[in-house]
């Protein structure tokens, strides 16, 4: 085998194993059960795609999909921090209700 | 950190010098910059600790890649053997840094090395909540982290 | 590519229908987006599928070398993309005011517009 | 040459720009009122050009087409744009007696004003994915308008309204796309020569009835009209009546565009299909509104059944009946945003617009029945209203092809039309008032009332004026609908000398065949 | 209406003065022309309206118009005199007078319009004045009720003269009605019939032919100066008058012959015996006047001069008396409050004046000698001989005048010589401005008669002749021509009639049953209205059910019966389903969009809905990064991310997403999903198939660099060569930020106090 | 939230996203970026402080109200459209000035309308986006 | 050669980034499934980006692939951080109420 012939073959098997963890993400994502787990999902599969642009940069030559990791290493956490932020006050919101002192919203019947 | 600043104004410079503004020729730069810098550290006046913490700062960077290494590898071991043997707890560490900047680093350190994971910070900053994978015992845990990580975080900033 | 690209698009537009025709508003949304997506995809394959060539003109060239992606759909794309991101926003935000006021996200009981009173007789 | 098309569309932008900016200070409405003023000079201007010219073709950004977007101003197109100008300027005026501070300071007059940008853009563009941008940037405004206020009922309405037209949006865009992808182009002259070369001609025609039915959704034609009585008696009277006067004559105008430019390769299944919907539109428009008793719902009915008649003036295709749904398209504009500005003021009086709980109009406001009585008869089709020749070209159109039934129906319509027409002037003119008090003008304040009334009286006299002298409307109206029927003048405009290469070649080549060669050709 | 007038008040006022001096002086104007018209030379005077559709506004004074003119004029300035005075004080008389005047224009317009299109303008304008003035007492819901009816049956016929006239002027290639006129009859040619019934519809429904006879009576709602005008002289007899107008081009077959005559004649004596069977006097005439329509149209069946004299001769007597006796009627009513058959009596003696006129408009009703009206009967008896359908003729005819002799006894002579009832006031004689419009009518009914030869030579065979289409011999109008057959049925009507007037009580007693038994138009109008009603409602109620989804159900289904059906009826061609060559990868992505798909689908947490459609977005996002499209797959990814984000935030306040697939429609819901899915499916599929035209595109490779000085060729479309849809965008962009921005902000923190800053009462 | 360590990486990430921002801004005629890339990503470093900090301090450390920042931005973008008018070209052609040089083969940079045009578009974006946001944000 | 390095690296990363995937479904909680993601996950990027750096070699990719890697190493663990941070204190608040004994956060649907 050559040199270039075992790169090809590193890609494939590489850009298989990322779709696989990104599948296999999803099914993280799919059974939760919590909200938290299904975050963790989603940032895996955040980190997945940086992987994958990267193995495809490769694949077809061509260093701009680069620039799609990089937007995505710098901001693709935002979803992960909205939606953590969303568990929590979800949760304090669940609290307030069951303390029975549910928030009256501003609700001008 | 004037002599960051100095070290950005070279970088800067030596990409002006080779007419070409990537971001190539400003690493070059930077670099080049920093050796210059430190040859004409007694004639700038420049203090020694810019270069201390410079390397101080590459120490930690290998250190922790070493470790990121690591704890991956027993990360994947952990998950790919067949029955998952640990015994994951929250581990509460005392913090000496004070700073954000240290917090965030020394945090986002101990997520990144083994078997730890920075969960949460006590607003008065006094305590580091830790989910540790392997701790059977805690006060291991917190012992292996103050000495690894945190000293070699306030060394690099410390004065 | 472009022929599973369609049965995508197909997968994509048979769930957003199903989704409009829910009750809850909310799924509307989700429908909504997936229907955005099926649209914008369409315009990407109606210009055809070219794998791994970015339409990037390189330095020191006049024009692509070889065949390129085709940057016409690509653009609209990106139109159409940025203009349903803003309709999505704004349908958002008109779930959200209608379910502070309205205290209900099922479309069948919004009703104040045209009021149960008037359908009879 | 090539400004006179941008600036109706560039004045209500830079319009919308400076008025969002001064919001918080009164300064914003007059900005508006400036803004709608200069529109209108613009839109004339644009006119006299296009009287002097023919069609004129402008291309932005400088790249030829069909490469960059083309604006196009033919007879159709820039009539519409006046029109809409017109509209644009009663309603700004309108709106400075109806629409209150809170609401200008949440930037109406910038929502209006990219209304209006929009409605131009999406009547002078010459790009099929360009009207797409232009649909949205008046579907978006209407949708801010629409739900200025946040009452319970425009928040309904709102959810009905934006899910059915965001619906036909993404139908028309996918529609684009297959176009596009058929084609290869997006120009809608270039479209016109390209279509004709697909081999695949019944695709064409599924593509076409995508656009139809998108196009159907925005111009509320049966069974596709469900947003629009749902939504239209909601808003502010001032926005209602520009969504009465112009959103659904911009679906109707792109189909017209799209019907007589491009797809004309099937005119004996889609005409077709259209004449039967258009039927349908105008009896279960004009039974709606008949089941209604409220001013503004049986209004918003009204427009349903009356695009009827416009749509029929395309789907017919003869010259008679495309003039007629060209004239009808400027008639009903004015007419129907006139009745729903008399609406708003019958409101401010008498309090309501349920016409059971108002009433005495008549005896109080005589000056505001006869504003009414305008409109109304002339939508009912009384002559010597503007409606009246509306009607009689359509009803001359359909009696010219045999379609009796059409005729029947249309004229039928036009009964049902004054019966509903009477019944708003019965129950809100002619009856006395229910609570036992007269409606007099002075319950209003001056500075409120006279903006209301000046658009209202501005836009019955045109009535009136088009009604009394429609020759020059009519001679109009037939040289649109000539260029709608042969458009090689539009093309021609457009793609200049390309035209003539296109029309070689499609002389040439055999059915079907596309020589490569014109690529080589046109690129500089 | 004249309980809102004052009698006291001054009644003369500038309104009412112009309007009676215009008229008169248009009276004038009219008798100017009657020695030239006489004399068979017609007046065109014409502008060329709409050129462009060959509509003018053309106008022609021949005999008929000429006497429809100054029946108009003449009429319409001693009515309008007489309202000046009947409606003093009343604070819309001078709407009242615009209206009125108004409708005489418009009736005025319409008799001399020689353009089809332009005696259409004038006809509905006569439907829409009427409509006002019949409606005047617009407090009273009857009043609105009976205006609405008349407007919409005359509408309704409108309409159909409408068609009939657009086919009738494409048939003949001309609008103008001496032009179609001059061919002659039509009868034969194609369209023939159908041209024929649009004419009778419009003109049966605007004269109140049986059976669309009902408004009539119920239009007597309107003030008394109204009824005598619009219901004697003018606006029904516009149905007439177009008959007429229309004769020598639409008569000449037995369609014309057969309707007009039977229509005529039931109307003509269903009519006169409904007549006979009011109390409300000025129902009573309400009823003549619809006799005389059908004795009218009647006529106008016929072809010979007599058939022909006899209509205008009537027409002419009938506008006369009947005219003044509504007045008459209307100065009792404004004398003593009352129009009741059976309790006015004996006003002779507090009103000589009233009852003379009274008694001469009566007698010229009866056909008594040496009254016009007796002229009038003669000649039409003597027409009805020479008619098709002789006998009936004659024998309808003959009823009819016998009846009209015993109504005009009832109106003109019971009230004030017969026995007098318990009056509401004190009966006095009018005031002069309402008797002499009367005052002269009679006498002019009188003096027509008395001079025949004059009456005949200057109005009656000019008409005649412009109704013939041809020049009139004349010389048919004689008090005495002799003993013959008609002289005998008229002796035989006066029998007839005298008989009637005595037996009427008791008659109006048998038909006032017979009538409750008997189908009643006028309810059945209201029911018809009602089903309408119901039929809209309900209609509605399907269409518009207020419920989304069911639009969005019907959205979705007409989409995918707009593609399916040109699909199976047009030759679109097999789609191909090409997997070649497609690696693991695309595979991978599609499944894992698929996933995200039915995760949405599926779920019902908001949550897992909302992390599955983020999966479809980077799907997407895989998609557009696979095939070329990195700016693409950035701008999805970070607006994925910011969807996230927002909904995100969003949700937190949104309910729970309840399982809603058990409902009963989502199995048809899902059905149709399949089916939409399925055809975009199939139509990309196809349109991929077609070959590609990479026009465009190659320009922009090429043109990017070197033209546009960008290397990046989607940024250099967006911000150079497609501009226009980028600035288009962004402005969506910052509108939809304003919108939410509105309702975010606008909705619930909106302070009620703040609403009437600007006078608004909301 | 108040999260230290979010707090103090958001204080990174804030600025450098918002430099990477302007970065894909200028770099888009050529490469991946350009107006909407630049402008979302602008955007979000915003709302990464809001997160941070909440939309109030976000709103104070953008200075100008976002749906002015995007009106100013669409008044740009329109203005870089009619300057063509002053070179007697249609709207929105692009007008370049080479520095150094005499065309785009030759010159270091340029002056030209359409990048003024795209910070036009980047304005709308930012301003549209977080004039959003933070509305969604401060109502919930 | 280096066509070798790099297929080693894109393997080693792929392997590492399939491994952190299988790791959130397979670990027992979301803590320690936390772990899997984030350094496996992060590790995983790291090496193929490394790897296309080696690959293209060009000065440009290689400052990128820099960047992008702190990005990543910089926003990866604040990402984790914040769902763990949600969870542990939805998990505290729960275990100090004893009524609510079943799954930590529950699903909110
Ligand atoms: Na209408
Ligand atoms: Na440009």
């Amino acid at each position: 085998m050559t040199a270039a012939g075992f790169l090809a073959l590193s890609i494939n098997i590489a850009l298989i194993m990322i779709l696989l963890g990104l599948a296999v993400a999803f099914v993280r994502l799919a059974i939760g059960p919590s909200l938290a787990d299904r975050v963790v999902a989603l940032d895996m599969m955040t980190i997945t795609i940086i992987a994958f642009c990267g193995v495809y940069a490769v694949a077809v030559d061509d260093p701009s999909f680069l620039d799609v990791a990089i937007v995505l290493a710098l901001v693709g956490f935002l979803a992960t921090v909205a939606l953590a932020r969303y568990t929590e006050r979800r949760f304090e919101q669940d609290e307030d209700q069951k303390g029975g002192t549910r928030r009256k919203e501003d609700d001008d019947a | 950190m004037n002599a960051f600043v100095i070290n950005v104004i070279l970088a800067f410079a030596w990409a002006a010098m080779t007419g070409e503004f990537s971001l190539a020729s400003l690493m070059t730069g930077a670099v080049l910059g920093f050796f210059a810098l430190w040859l004409s550290a007694p004639l700038t006046g420049i203090e020694r600790l810019y270069f201390v913490r410079s390397y101080r700062i590459a120490r930690l960077a290998l250190y922790f890649l070493y470790e990121l290494l690591l704890s991956s590898l027993r990360v994947a071991w952990d998950v790919i053997r067949p029955y998952p043997r640990n015994k994951p707890a929250l581990v509460e560490v005392p913090l000496d840094v004070q700073s954000d900047l240290e917090i965030l680093l020394l945090t986002n350190l101990i997520s990144l090395t083994p078997g730890t994971l920075s969960v949460d910070v006590t607003p008065d900053r006094s305590t580091l909540l830790v989910h540790a994978m392997f701790a059977d015992d805690h006060a291991a845990v917190v012992a292996e982290l103050k000495n690894g990580m945190e000293r070699l975080v306030a060394e690099v900033f410390e004065k | 590519m472009e022929a599973l690209t369609a049965l995508i698009i197909g997968t994509l537009v048979a769930a957003a229908v199903y989704l409009m025709l829910a009750r809850n508003f909310m799924r509307f949304l989700f429908g909504l987006i997936l229907l955005s997506n099926a649209a914008n995809l369409t315009i990407f394959a109606s210009g055809r599928m070219t794998p791994g060539a970015p339409a990037l003109v390189p330095y020191g060239e006049d024009a692509p070398i070889g065949v390129v992606g085709n940057a016409l759909p690509q653009a609209l794309v990106l139109t159409a993309i940025v203009i349903g991101f803003g309709l999505l926003a704004f349908t958002l935000a008109l779930a959200f005011e209608a379910y502070r006021r309205l205290r209900t996200m099922d479309s069948d009981k919004m009703r104040y517009a045209e009021p149960k009173e008037d359908r009879k007789g | 040459m090539s400004w006179l098309l941008v600036m109706p569309i560039a004045i209500p932008f830079a319009t919308a720009v400076v008025a969002f900016l001064v919001r918080m200070s009164p300064t914003g409405r007059w900005v508006s009122l400036g803004g709608s003023i200069l529109s209108l000079v613009a839109s004339v201007a644009l006119l006299v050009a296009v009287l002097e010219h023919g069609v004129i073709a402008a291309q932005m950004s400088n790249w030829e087409a069909p490469f960059g977007i083309t604006l196009v101003a033919d007879y159709l197109g820039v009539v519409m744009v006046v029109i809409t100008a017109i509209t644009g300027l009663a309603t700004a005026i309108y709106a400075l007696g109806e629409i209150p501070e809170r609401v200008e300071k949440l930037g109406y007059h910038a929502l209006f004003q990219t209304l209006i940008a929009g409605v131009t853009g999406a009547f002078l563009t010459g790009d099929v994915f360009n009207l797409y941008v232009w649909f949205e940037v008046m579907l978006i405004s209407s949708f801010g308008l629409l739900i200025l206020g946040g009452s319970r009922e425009q928040l309904d309405a709102g959810i009905k309204y934006v899910a059915l037209n965001l619906v036909s949006t993404l139908v028309f865009l996918s529609g684009i796309g297959l176009l596009y992808g058929m084609t290869g182009t997006l120009n809608m002259a270039d479209l016109r020569g390209a279509i004709a070369e697909v081999e695949n001609q019944g695709l064409v025609t599924v593509v076409a009835m995508m656009f139809m039915v998108g196009f159907g959704v925005k111009a509320a034609v049966f069974p596709l009209f469900f947003w629009l009585p749902a939504s239209y008696h909601t808003p502010s009277f001032a926005v209602s009546a520009v969504f009465a006067g112009l959103l659904t004559k911009v679906g109707v105008y792109a189909m017209m565009r799209m019907f007589t430019l491009v797809f004309v390769g099937d005119i004996g299944f889609t005409h077709e299909i259209l004449i039967w919907v258009s039927a349908l539109t105008m009896l279960t428009g004009v039974l709606g509104a008949a089941a209604q008793t409220d001013f503004r719902k049986i209004l918003s009915f009204h427009i349903i059944s009356q695009i009827g008649y416009m749509t029929l003036g395309l789907a017919l295709y003869t010259p008679l009946a495309l003039m007629g749904g060209v004239f009808y398209l400027v008639h009903h504009i004015i007419v129907k945003a006139n009745l729903f500005l008399v609406s708003g003021v019958a409101n401010k009086l008498a309090g309501h617009t349920d016409l059971n709980r108002i009433g005495g109009l008549y005896k109080s406001s005589p000056f505001l029945a006869a504003l009414f009585i305008v409109p109304a008869f002339s939508l009912a089709g009384f002559p010597p209203l503007s409606g009246f020749w509306a009607k009689y070209l359509i009803v001359k159109a359909s009696i010219e092809l045999d379609a009796w039934l059409i005729a029947f129906v249309a004229l039928f319509v036009g009964l049902l039309t004054i019966f509903s027409m009477t019944k708003i002037w019965g129950m809100a003119f002619w009856k006395p008032h229910p609570d036992g008090y007269d409606p007099t003008p002075d319950r209003v304040p001056d500075s409120v009332r006279i903006p209301m009334m000046i658009p209202i009286v501005g836009l019955a006299a045109m009535t009136i004026v088009i009604g009394f002298f429609p020759e020059p409307f009519v001679q109009f109206a037939e040289v649109a609908a000539m260029q709608l029927l042969d458009p090689a003048q539009y093309v021609e405009a457009v793609l200049g000398a390309q035209a003539e290469v296109q029309a070689d070649l499609q002389a040439d080549a055999p059915a079907g065949l596309q020589p490569d060669a014109t690529t080589e050709e046109e690129q500089p | 209406m004249a309980e809102d007038s004052d009698p006291n008040a001054p009644w003369v006022n500038v309104a009412g003065m112009t309007t009676v001096a215009i008229t008169a002086a248009l009276f004038v104007f009219f008798l100017l022309y009657v020695p030239e018209v006489a004399a068979g030379a017609p007046v065109l005077w014409s502008w060329d309206w709409i050129p462009s559709l060959q509509i003018r506004m053309s106008f022609w004074l021949d005999g008929l118009s000429l006497m429809f003119a100054l029946l108009i004029t003449g009429i319409g300035a001693f009515v309008m005199l007489y309202a000046a005075r009947y409606l003093a004080g009343h604070p819309q008389y001078n709407r009242f007078a615009l209206y009125l005047f108004s409708f005489m224009l418009s009736m005025l317009g319409l008799v001399l319009a020689d353009n089809l299109v332009t005696l259409f303008v004038f006809w509905e304008l006569t439907t829409f004045t009427s409509y006002l003035l019949i409606g005047f007492s617009h407090g009273d819901p009857k009043s609105r009720r009976n205006a609405l009816q008349a407007l919409l049956l005359t509408a309704a016929g409108g309409l159909a003269l409408l068609a009939g006239l657009i086919l009738l002027g494409m048939t003949q290639g001309t609008f103008e009605i001496s032009e179609i006129n001059a061919a002659g009859s039509l009868a034969g040619e194609p369209y023939y019939l159908l041209i024929l019934l649009l004419f009778l519809a419009g003109a049966f429904t605007k004269s109140a032919q049986v059976p669309f006879h009902f408004w009539l009576p119920n239009a007597m709602a309107a003030p008394t100066p109204v009824s005598a005008y619009l219901h004697s002289a003018t606006m029904v007899k516009a149905g007439v008058y177009l008959l007429a107008r229309m004769h020598p081009s639409l008569s000449g077959s037995d369609v014309w012959v057969w309707v007009l005559t039977i229509f005529g004649a039931v109307t003509a004596v269903f009519a006169s015996l409904m007549a006979l069977r009011q109390i409300d006097l000025k129902q009573t005439l309400a009823y003549t006047t619809l006799m005389a329509l059908g004795t009218l149209t009647m006529f106008l069946a016929g072809s010979t001069g007599y058939a022909i004299t006899a209509a205008m001769t009537f027409l002419l007597v009938h506008s006369l008396y009947k005219a003044c006796l509504f007045l008459t009627i209307g100065v009792i009513d404004h004398a003593t409050g009352t129009r009741d058959a059976d309790v006015l009596g004996g006003l002779a003696r507090a009103m000589p004046i009233t009852a003379t006129m009274a008694a001469l408009a009566g007698l010229a009703m009866a056909g008594i000698p040496p009254f016009l009206g007796f002229i009038a009967k003669e000649v039409a008896y003597a027409g009805a001989l020479g008619m098709a359908l002789t006998i009936f003729v004659v024998l309808m005819s003959l009823a009819a005048f016998a009846l009209m002799f015993a109504v005009a006894a009832i109106v003109a002579y019971r009230p004030f010589f017969g026995p007098q009832g318990a009056l509401p006031r004190k009966p006095h004689e009018g005031p002069w401005p309402m008797l002499l419009g009367p005052a002269t009518l009679a006498v002019l009914g009188l003096l027509a008669g008395l001079m025949p030869g004059v009456t005949a030579h200057y109005l009656v065979e000019p008409a005649v002749a412009a109704v013939m289409g041809a020049p009139d011999e004349g010389g048919r109008l004689k008090l005495w021509a002799g003993f013959n057959l008609p002289l005998v049925l008229s002796l035989l009507t006066f029998a007839l009639g005298f008989f009637l007037y005595l037996r009427h009580l008791d008659l109006r007693a048998r038909l006032a049953r017979i009538e409750a038994r008997g189908p009643n138009l006028d309810a059945r109008w209201d029911w018809l209205l009602e089903r309408f009603m119901d039929f809209a409602k309900f209609q509605t109620r399907v269409i518009q059910t207020g419920v989304m989804r069911q639009y969005l159900f019907a959205t979705f289904t007409v989409l995918s019966l707009a593609i399916l059906v040109p699909l199976i009826l047009r030759p679109v061609g097999g789609v191909t389903l090409a997997f070649a060559g497609l690696s693991l990868i695309e595979w991978g992505v599609a499944f894992l969009i698929a996933a995200g798909t039915i995760l949405v689908v599926l779920t019902s947490s908001r949550i897992a809905a909302l992390v599955g459609l983020g999966v479809v977005g980077i799907g997407v996002a895989l998609i557009f990064i696979m095939y070329s499209a990195p700016d693409v797959a950035i701008t999805q990814l970070l607006v994925e991310l910011l969807v996230v984000v927002l909904l995100a935030v969003a949700l937190l306040k949104m309910p729970y997403l309840d399982p809603s697939n058990r409902q009963v429609h989502r199995p048809f819901d899902a059905a149709l999903a399949v089916v939409v899915g399925g055809l975009t499916t199939i139509v990309l599929l196809a349109v991929v198939d077609v070959p590609f035209d990479r026009r465009l595109t190659d320009f922009f490779e090429g043109a990017s660099w070197t033209e546009a000085f960008g290397r990046n060729i989607v940024n250099v479309i967006l911000v150079d060569f497609r501009t226009l849809d980028t600035f288009g965008e962004i402005a969506v962009v910052i509108v939809a930020a304003l919108g939410a921005y509105a309702l975010l902000k606008g909705g619930s923190r909106r302070a009620p106090e703040d609403e009437p800053a600007k006078g608004e009462k909301e | 939230m108040n999260s230290i360590i979010f707090t103090a990486g958001a204080r990174i990430l804030v600025a450098l996203v918002f430099v990477f921002s302007l970065f894909m801004l200028l770099r888009g005629h050529h490469l991946p970026g350009g107006g909407f890339i630049g402008g979302l990503l602008g955007a979000i470093s915003f709302i990464v402080y809001a997160l941070a900090c909440g939309s109030e301090e976000a709103r104070k450390a953008l200075r100008v109200s976002p749906e002015g920042l995007a009106m100013v931005g669409l008044g740009i973008a329109l203005a870089a459209g009619l300057v063509s008018a002053l070179f007697g070209d249609p709207l929105f052609t692009g007008q370049w000035y080479w520095v150094g040089g005499d065309s785009y083969e030759t010159a270091l940079f340029s002056i030209n309308s359409v990048l003024v045009f795209d910070i036009g578009v980047y304005l709308v974006v930012l301003g549209g986006i977080l004039s959003l946001t933070f509305a969604f944000d401060e109502e919930t | 050669m280096l066509d070798v390095l790099v297929g080693l690296f894109l393997l080693g990363g792929g392997g590492f980034v399939l491994i952190a995937a299988i790791g959130i479904v397979r670990l027992p909680d979301l803590l320690t499934r936390m772990h899997a993601s984030t350094k496996a996950g992060t590790l995983g990027s790291l090496l193929i980006l490394v790897g296309l750096a080696i690959f293209v070699g060009s000065a440009a990719v290689v400052s990128k692939v820099i960047a992008t890697s702190l990005f990543l190493l910089l926003t990866a663990p604040i990402a984790a951080h914040m769902i763990g941070r949600a969870y542990a204190r939805t998990e505290r608040q729960r275990e100090a109420d004893p009524k609510d004994s079943g799954k930590l956060v529950t699903d909110p649907r």
